[in-house]
């Protein structure tokens, strides 16, 4: 089977702690492993208050991760 | 995502008072407009513990800020009995005392122009993905937290 | 009455949008503002059984509204933690398309300078000794009434 | 016993209807006697919706006239 790349991307602190605005990522099936690579990468953003969104909206649940999906990684918004 | 084509609401630094009028202006051509509400986002000087914000610095996941602007623009022209609808958001540095957004709303009546205005805000504040990076007048940084 | 000097709130003719960018950018130095909601009234070019309104005359118990004016500021002031308000009417005569009222207020955050707003045009339709003309384009003219 | 000297006002279209904007009016001690000298002045006002204010104060019942007291005739407001 194919493994999905997915394009990763890090906002406001996000992007400060874990050092990247964006990367390509391999061999993540869903979001929940992909969690579990997360907390293994950066274990300090077990500490941080963030939503994950794919394709541009936001998930609350586990979510398949298909090739070329955009997965971002958002901290409280402060606009206005 | 629908039919309708994606408008930008980001515009790069401040949004000055002359934008605001040349804005209003351009209804006067409007005729069945009876009211407009505007509201202004403006940076504040705060003193925090870590020292006095002179700046912040907007970023935002555009893509994703569009599409959600969007949706939020449909569901309340959907609402509200409105003419017009413009939404303008900063993008970059913008200093203390400077415009960061500009809400603007039209109505034959005032009630729905009021109304729509101020849901606008609510909405754009929780739920665009924008960031706000307070720049400190010792060179220190923060992110800001809506509240 | 109080001891507060009465301000003026009449402006002859319509309030331009030049007006409205010069008031909003001289808020930039209050930079305690969080947040400015501004309500604007505009003619409309209503279409009545007598014929199409091309303008709005305004006369007013000029002293009486001043008065008035005053309380409803106090009131305002003393109910939210306002930075700063502003009120301004058209005296004699507004075009269709023209503005022809500016209430603006500011705060530290957005909730007080939004309510204090629509308060504040509730309040001066239902309050100020004020009555519009309505001129048609037959050179009829009818009193108008506030819905 | 002196008589009082009001200023009375019109605005409006109260102002079309009795065809002044200001005068005087003398011999009226309440507000009540002088609602009885405009209905029979003006007869014609008995059709429409007014308030009175005396010294720039709205009135809802009757109220002593005072030697320069200022009675203005309001139509329902339409500012705004």
């Amino acid at each position: 089977m194919e493994q999905a790349l997915i394009r990763l991307m890090c906002f406001g602190m996000l992007e400060e702690i874990t050092g990247f605005k964006e990367r390509q990522l391999i061999g993540k099936q869903d979001t929940d492993q992909f969690r579990i690579w997360l907390n293994d990468e950066f274990p300090e953003l077990q500490k941080i208050d963030f939503v994950i969104a794919v394709n541009r909206k936001l998930i609350n649940q586990n979510t398949v991760l298909k090739n070329e999906d955009e997965v971002a990684l958002l901290p409280p918004f402060s606009g206005g | 995502m629908n039919d309708h084509k994606i408008k930008n609401i980001f515009v790069e630094g401040a949004i000055s008072s002359q934008k605001i009028a040349e804005s209003i202006q351009s209804h006067s051509s409007k005729k069945e407009i009876g009211g407009h509400s505007i509201f202004l986002g403006q940076v504040r000087e705060d003193v925090l513990e870590a020292g006095k914000v002179i700046q912040i610095e907007y970023t935002a996941y555009v893509d994703m800020a569009l599409e959600k602007m969007q949706i939020i623009r449909e569901d309340v022209f959907s609402k509200y009995p409105l003419s017009c609808m413009h939404v303008y958001h900063s993008l970059g540095k913008v200093n203390a005392g400077e415009i960061c957004l500009f809400v603007f709303t039209s109505s034959k009546h005032r009630k729905p122009a009021i109304d729509a205005c101020a849901e606008l805000v609510e909405r754009i504040k929780q739920e665009l993905p924008i960031w706000g990076k307070e720049i400190l007048e010792n060179e220190n940084s923060q992110w800001k937290e809506n509240n």
